[in-house]
């Protein structure tokens, strides 16, 4: 789809410049190279940006290579959820006084540019919103944040966004989206704040026919290139008719319960609230920190788990995903980015198994 | 846009503790707050944690709350004097469907400290148009029953029953299980069922609702779950597609029936 | 009649001293070690040579580096590859780090208590408070040292064959913490120089360290007598035995002599070498080699702090990390050795490897046995001169005198529980 | 309240975080009264403590006998790090021949010691464990705020990947190809190994019903047979934990 009003094609140094305008107004976190692996971080100059590398993702594999052109990869290792539902949070703190406890909400007041964000990442981050709706810790990380998309013109092995219907192409939700075309790349508005931005650019001329059929080509190959894995209008009802455990317990010999999964997925939200105190109990701490329903202390009801077997908790969260989320929140909770399938340090790949039980 | 904090604790005094039985406490908290029954609130304990606690009873400017000390939270809430603070945030939580009831029979079935959470539709029930109204209430010992004052009012207005699983020297009603209490019973099909207790307990009323014609989804039960956030964002208490906290604690039974009865969901 | 210790106090480790006395005077004595062996030589056979710096640290939590840097320099002598310099400055400053934090923990928390009658270092806080905080600020920057680079303050988890398996991007957040504690040490070697040492002097004892371009830490030679001799002819110039009585393989140079490892022993062998400021601070307050009471290791302790401190801040200050943080190494069939200074001395790791790695043989000898028969000889001067020795000033008179050689009995290899015979 | 802390067979680090916790172990003082402590002071108590330490394993019968009198002098008996959990390094010869692993070392043939190393858990009831080789002072010092604060002790159950993905660490096992015991291992150490790009090598110790068979794959996936598994799980520091103990 064509973003708002006009588009444009900028340099390399149209990139620096954007960048360099939105540094003076936010974090910009981008994917940055460390130790072999891309990841999302917060990046203090634009030469800091992971540019030219290609990722090949396989069910617990993922390696780089360097690259021809810019964006290159897909997406990162770790997603947005990181910063907008960040791993470790102080929600309150509670301090002793004469006349009682006094009690202080702590907010996140970051304004963050989210810089380089893929179809399924912008829909993870869709898909969070509805979860955190009321929330107001995620909220104001939220209503500061830019997006700055780029379209995919390459998939990897684990990827599926085209399966969930998420992906290649990003829809909407973003506030600038680029597509790296032929030595130049075209950027498009997706929202006022985007367009003002783009507006103000200097490098740039306006984007012609050609252009966007190029663009076109890019995306249609791409499109055509990706597997379809399985049908996901089928795939709730079929779910919730075989829950039985004889469908998953071929799961039990393979998965670790290590969590994993649901700490890469860009969408898995649940957490856990501690309660973190000083020894002379005078200030605590309620500290919201990420949990996952592999944990053997997740669905612990007087001390006993009812989720004692591991099979029983990969159901719980294959379920969640494909089906009572959409119940839930009128979305799956799969965006299909793969994380799960190349982070999983046994290679159980989530493709199959939805393809297993309900194929 | 700024939403509320669902986090942010309130504070209230607590005027009144009633001790039901060793290690369980009745306390009456000053609060202007609105609530309905069947709903519960999240009890705050400073440097321990948060433990959800339904509300037992409500009256012109309190609310009551029943506590049985079984870990960090509700023992520092037991251990709570007249006049001290209790803080919490709530309510939170749908209602028992009480108006479904009006016309019918409504039977009431409540386990232990299941009580707690049927006492105030229980109460609400007396006065309102229910055709018949009827509440087992089994407890393991006779040192275990909760609310005993109140038991001389709840006879006049209602046929409240109750067993026990122990004999005690003192106790001249029924030894028996809630189960055989139930399968004595003779009820309309229509019937309305309101229950809360251990899962067990819940799981075995049901096939004898059945025999007796009345269906799955005239019965209501509270659930239990781990829960951390009330507000649906935590996911500790997801049964099934449902959170708990928020679209429950009180299901209609055939909604969760699924869910509930197979092992380990 | 026997006289006994049953357990030692304020050393690193668990043993007990058995003195025999007749007529009021002392026949014979035995520094007994109860630590149950570990047989961590045993168990490392067979294995894997990867697995030699995380184990053998298990010897020691006090000084699981020294372990970890003799073993790995073993495994690079036998697989014959060279550690760039840029590694092996990380190293040392790793090394310094365990120095900053074993030393200040000796000195402090073990050793200063005696020089005021105090039981411990809680005690000797209501008393001087100062002196007390200014100890724990420095014994921290050498554990922040250790934890920045590798992970937590005993058994780092960044040591492997080779260099380190990840370093950080940046030290500079030691940098402060580090000049603090220098300043502290300064202060308080001040404070301390003024302490009452008991006057006594180590007789026949030979001091030996390691030779190295500046004060010897990380490898080197041995430095016998004027000599440098290789670290592989270790077995030629020592012996190693098991005595029955006490429970630590002992060691001895070959000649029969008794010999001392340790920081007094440095400072003897090489106090030129010291850093300015340590060196400087070493001519104020008038301590200079041969040191030969053994009590005085206290401030020699002190003066090898400041040494690491300054020389840490230099190479904080300097740091840049390596482009590689380690060398890959390919095992095979051979030998290898290596010696470090662990803070209590000399340690000397050898190992032999089949074509696969895995470890065919494995020798470990920790700097506290071989000061084993240099303690009970210095037990022995202190207390066969004393006409009329009573048990209840035995842990007084002894327990001070051994911690001045800063003994780790949990360096404990060879270090078995025996029967106590009657006589000596 | 009075407390020991008591050596077994050891290396003496799990006792450091004693010293570790510095000017907080002057204000603990205030509170707690330590009346035996070996390697901290020269005054020495043993008569009643409410709470008591115990670092390493039992590998002799000296130990066997020292560590029932402890017990029966004690309220609270905690277990402190991997000897005292699970039996140690030392205790990696349980899976071997002793006689062996014992000649090739010593000589001498008298010593007594026990063929097996075992955990403090074996011969008495302990009421708390602080994972670790060593423990850290965290967790040290989160278990005398719940003792003095009447609360239950936090200690993680999950495996240590949950910890190591909040961290925000990419999994070695993926990006490098590295073996790792991580997904087995209780977190609690902040995920130390894969901060510094290496696979744990499970010195907290198994989480309570570890999935060895999945392991196995896992390790096959990288192609490192069932011996390389067993052998990290025997060289774990944690071997003889009773949440394998016959499996490995
Ligand atoms: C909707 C709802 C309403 C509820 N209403 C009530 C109510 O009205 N009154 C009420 O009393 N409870 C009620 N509960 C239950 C209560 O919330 C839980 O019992 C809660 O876990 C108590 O928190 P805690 O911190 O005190 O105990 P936790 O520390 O969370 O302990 C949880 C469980 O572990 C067990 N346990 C605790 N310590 C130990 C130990 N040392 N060893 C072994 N087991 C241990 C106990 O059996 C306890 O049930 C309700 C729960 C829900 C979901
Ligand atoms: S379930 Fe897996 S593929 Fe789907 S969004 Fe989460 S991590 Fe990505
Ligand atoms: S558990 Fe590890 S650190 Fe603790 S005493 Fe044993 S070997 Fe040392
Ligand atoms: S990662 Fe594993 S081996 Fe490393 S410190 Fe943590 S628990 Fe120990």
């Amino acid at each position: 789809m064509e973003g708002k009003g006009k588009g444009y094609t900028t340099t390399i140094e149209g990139l620096k410049e954007l960048f360099e305008e939105l540094k003076k107004d936010y974090k910009v976190i981008a994917p940055t190279l460390k130790d072999g692996v891309i990841l999302y971080k917060e990046v203090g100059s634009f030469e800091n940006i992971a540019f030219g590398y290609r990722n090949t993702e396989a069910p617990g594999f993922y390696s780089l290579e360097k690259a021809e052109g810019y964006f290159t990869y897909t997406h990162p290792a770790n997603s947005p959820k990181s910063f907008l539902h960040p791993p470790e949070l102080t929600l309150i703190k509670a301090k002793a006084s004469q006349e009682g406890l006094v009690f202080e909400e702590v907010y996140p007041e970051d304004k963050m540019c989210l810089f380089d964000l893929r179809a399924c990442d912008l829909w993870a981050i869709k898909i969070l919103d509805r979860v955190f709706l009321e929330d107001p810790y995620y909220q104001r990380l939220r209503s500061n944040l830019f997006l700055v998309a780029v379209e995919c013109t390459y998939a990897t092995l684990t990827c599926f966004c085209k399966t969930m219907e998420k992906g290649p192409v990003p829809k909407e939700g973003y506030d600038l989206l680029i597509t790296e075309l032929e030595g130049r790349f075209l950027i498009r508005a997706g929202s006022k704040k985007g367009e003002e931005l783009l507006v103000s650019l200097k490098t740039k001329r306006e984007a012609k026919k050609e252009d966007f059929e190029e663009r076109e080509k890019k995306i249609r190959a791409l499109e055509e290139a990706m597997e379809s894995f399985f049908n996901i209008r089928e795939v709730p009802q079929k779910l919730y008719s075989r829950m039985d455990s004889s469908y998953w317990e071929p799961v039990e010999k393979r998965c670790l319960a290590c969590t994993s999964c649901t700490q890469v997925c860009p969408t898995c939200f649940c957490f856990d609230i501690l309660e973190k105190n000083t020894i002379d109990l005078r200030e605590s701490e309620r500290v919201r920190v990420w949990d996952s329903c592999f944990s053997p202390s997740f669905a612990t009801v007087h001390r006993f788990n009812l989720r004692q077997s591991i099979h029983s908790r990969y159901r719980q969260w294959l379920m969640h995903k494909f089906a009572y989320w959409i119940d839930q929140f009128d979305t799956f909770g799969c965006v299909g980015c793969g994380r799960c399938i190349t982070w999983c340090p046994v290679g159980i790949d989530i493709r199959q198994e939805v393809k297993r039980i309900a194929g | 846009m700024l939403v509320k904090n669902p986090y942010l604790l309130k504070a209230g005094r607590v005027e009144k503790v009633i001790k039901e039985c060793e290690g369980i406490y009745t306390f009456h908290i000053a609060t202007e707050e609105s609530a309905v029954f069947g709903q519960y609130n999240m009890l705050y304990a400073f440097g321990k944690g948060e433990a959800p606690i339904t509300i037992a009873s409500k009256g012109e400017n309190y609310v009551v709350h029943t506590v049985r000390a079984v870990g960090d939270v509700t023992k520092h809430i037991d251990s709570l004097k007249e006049g001290d603070l209790l803080y919490w945030r709530g309510p939170y939580g749908n209602r028992w469907d009480l108006e479904r009831a009006y016309g019918k029979t409504l039977l009431i079935i409540s386990g232990g400290l299941g009580l707690a959470a049927t006492r105030w539709v229980f109460e609400e029930a007396q006065k309102s148009p229910v055709k018949r109204l009827i509440h087992l209430y089994g407890a393991k010992d006779y040192d275990s029953l909760l609310y005993r004052y109140l038991y001389k009012d709840w006879n006049n207005r209602a046929d409240f029953r109750i067993v026990l699983s122990n004999p005690h020297p003192q106790w001249k009603g029924k030894v028996s299980l809630i189960t055989n209490l139930l399968k004595e019973l003779d009820l309309e099909k229509d019937t309305i069922v309101f229950m809360c207790g251990p899962d067990p307990m819940v799981k075995a009323c049901i096939p004898l609702l059945k025999e007796k014609g009345i269906d799955e989804d005239s019965v209501y039960a509270s659930l239990e779950r781990h829960m951390k956030c009330s507000v649906g964002t935590c996911g500790h208490c997801m049964i099934g597609p449902y959170f708990v906290c928020k679209d429950g604690p009180i299901f209609r039974y055939d909604l969760i029936k699924e869910y509930f009865e197979r092992k380990e969901v | 009649m026997k006289l006994r210790i049953d357990a030692l106090t304020r050393v690193e480790g668990e043993g007990a001293l058995e003195v025999y006395v007749e007529e009021g005077r002392v026949k014979g004595l035995k520094l007994s070690i109860y630590e149950p062996p570990r047989f961590i030589e045993g168990i490392l056979k067979g294995k894997l040579y990867h697995v030699i710096p995380d184990i053998t640290a298990r010897i020691c939590g006090i000084c699981p580096i020294a372990y970890q840097m003799s073993g790995v320099q073993a495994i690079e002598d036998a697989f014959g590859v060279e550690i760039p310099k840029d590694i092996e400055e990380i190293r040392r400053l790793l090394y310094f780090g365990e120095w900053i934090q074993s030393h200040a923990l000796h000195v402090f928390f073990l050793h200063l208590p005696d020089f005021y009658r105090m039981p411990s270092i809680l005690e000797l806080a209501n008393l001087d408070k100062e002196l007390v905080m200014a100890g724990m600020e420095i014994k921290r920057a050498g554990s922040l040292i250790i934890q920045t680079l590798g992970g937590r303050t005993s058994h780092p988890v960044s040591v492997v064959p080779g260099g380190f398996s990840d370093l950080p991007e940046s030290l500079s957040s030691l940098l402060e913490p580090l000049e603090r504690a220098l300043e502290k040490s300064l202060w308080a070697i001040q404070r301390m120089k003024n302490l009452n040492f008991p006057s006594f002097e180590l007789k026949d004892v030979v001091f030996v360290s390691l030779w190295e371009e500046d004060y010897p830490i990380l490898k080197g030679d041995i430095y016998l007598e004027g000599e440098r001799i290789p670290s592989s002819h270790f077995k030629e110039i020592f012996e190693e035995f098991e005595v029955p009585y006490s429970t630590a393989k002992h060691s001895k140079l070959k000649d029969g002599k008794t010999y001392l490892v340790g920081a007094l022993a440095r400072f003897n062998k090489a106090h030129e070498k010291l850093s300015p400021l340590a060196k400087e601070t070493a001519e104020k307050i008038g301590i200079e080699p041969p040191i030969k009471n053994p009590y005085k290791s206290l401030l020699v302790r002190m003066l090898e702090i400041t040494h690491s401190l300054e020389r840490a801040v230099h190479m904080v200050k300097g740091y840049k990390k390596p482009k590689r943080s380690f060398v890959e190494l390919k095992p095979k069939r051979s030998e290898g050795f290596g010696v470090s200074e662990a803070p209590r001395g000399i340690l000397w790791h050898n190992y032999a490897f089949d074509e696969e790695g895995r470890i065919t043989k494995a020798d470990i000898i920790p700097p506290t046995s071989q000061n084993m028969p240099a303690i009970e000889l210095s037990l022995w001067q202190l207390l066969t001169v004393l006409d009329n020795l009573m048990e209840e000033s035995l842990r007084d008179l002894a327990e001070p005198m051994i911690r001045n050689f800063d003994p780790c009995i949990s360096c404990a290899t060879h270090f078995l529980r025996v029967k106590v015979k009657d006589k000596p | 309240m009075k407390v020991g802390v008591f050596k077994f067979s050891s290396c003496d680090g799990c006792q450091l975080a004693f010293f570790e916790l510095e000017e907080e172990l002057l204000e603990l003082s205030r509170i707690i009264s330590v009346e035996y402590f070996l390697e901290a002071s020269s005054s020495n108590r043993w008569e009643h403590f409410d709470l008591a330490f115990v670092e390493g394993s039992i590998s002799t019968k000296e130990e066997e006998e020292r560590i029932k009198k402890i017990r029966e002098s004690s309220k609270l008996l905690v277990a402190i790090g991997a000897c005292a959990v699970s039996g140690g390094i030392q205790s990696a010869r349980n899976f071997e021949d002793f006689s062996q692993v014992y000649s090739s070392v010593y000589s001498y043939k008298h010593y007594e010691t026990n063929h097996y190393s075992k955990p403090v858990g074996d011969f008495v009831e302990v009421d708390f464990e602080l994972r670790g080789c060593p423990i850290n002072k965290e967790s040290l010092k989160e278990l005398i705020g719940a003792i003095i604060q009447g609360r239950s002790f936090q200690m993680p159950s999950y495996p240590l990947c949950l910890e190591c993905k909040r961290k925000g660490n990419p999994c070695v096992v993926v990006a490098h190809g590295l073996s790792c015991l991580g997904p087995i291992t209780l977190a609690g150490c902040g995920a130390l190994c894969p901060s510094y790009k290496r696979g744990c090598y499970g010195c907290y110790g198994p989480i309570e019903k570890p999935n060895l068979e999945a392991l196995e794959e896992g390790y096959r996936r990288l192609g490192k047979d069932e011996r390389a598994l067993k052998e990290s799980l025997i060289l774990s520091f944690n071997a003889y934990n009773k949440n394998w103990r016959g499996q490995i």
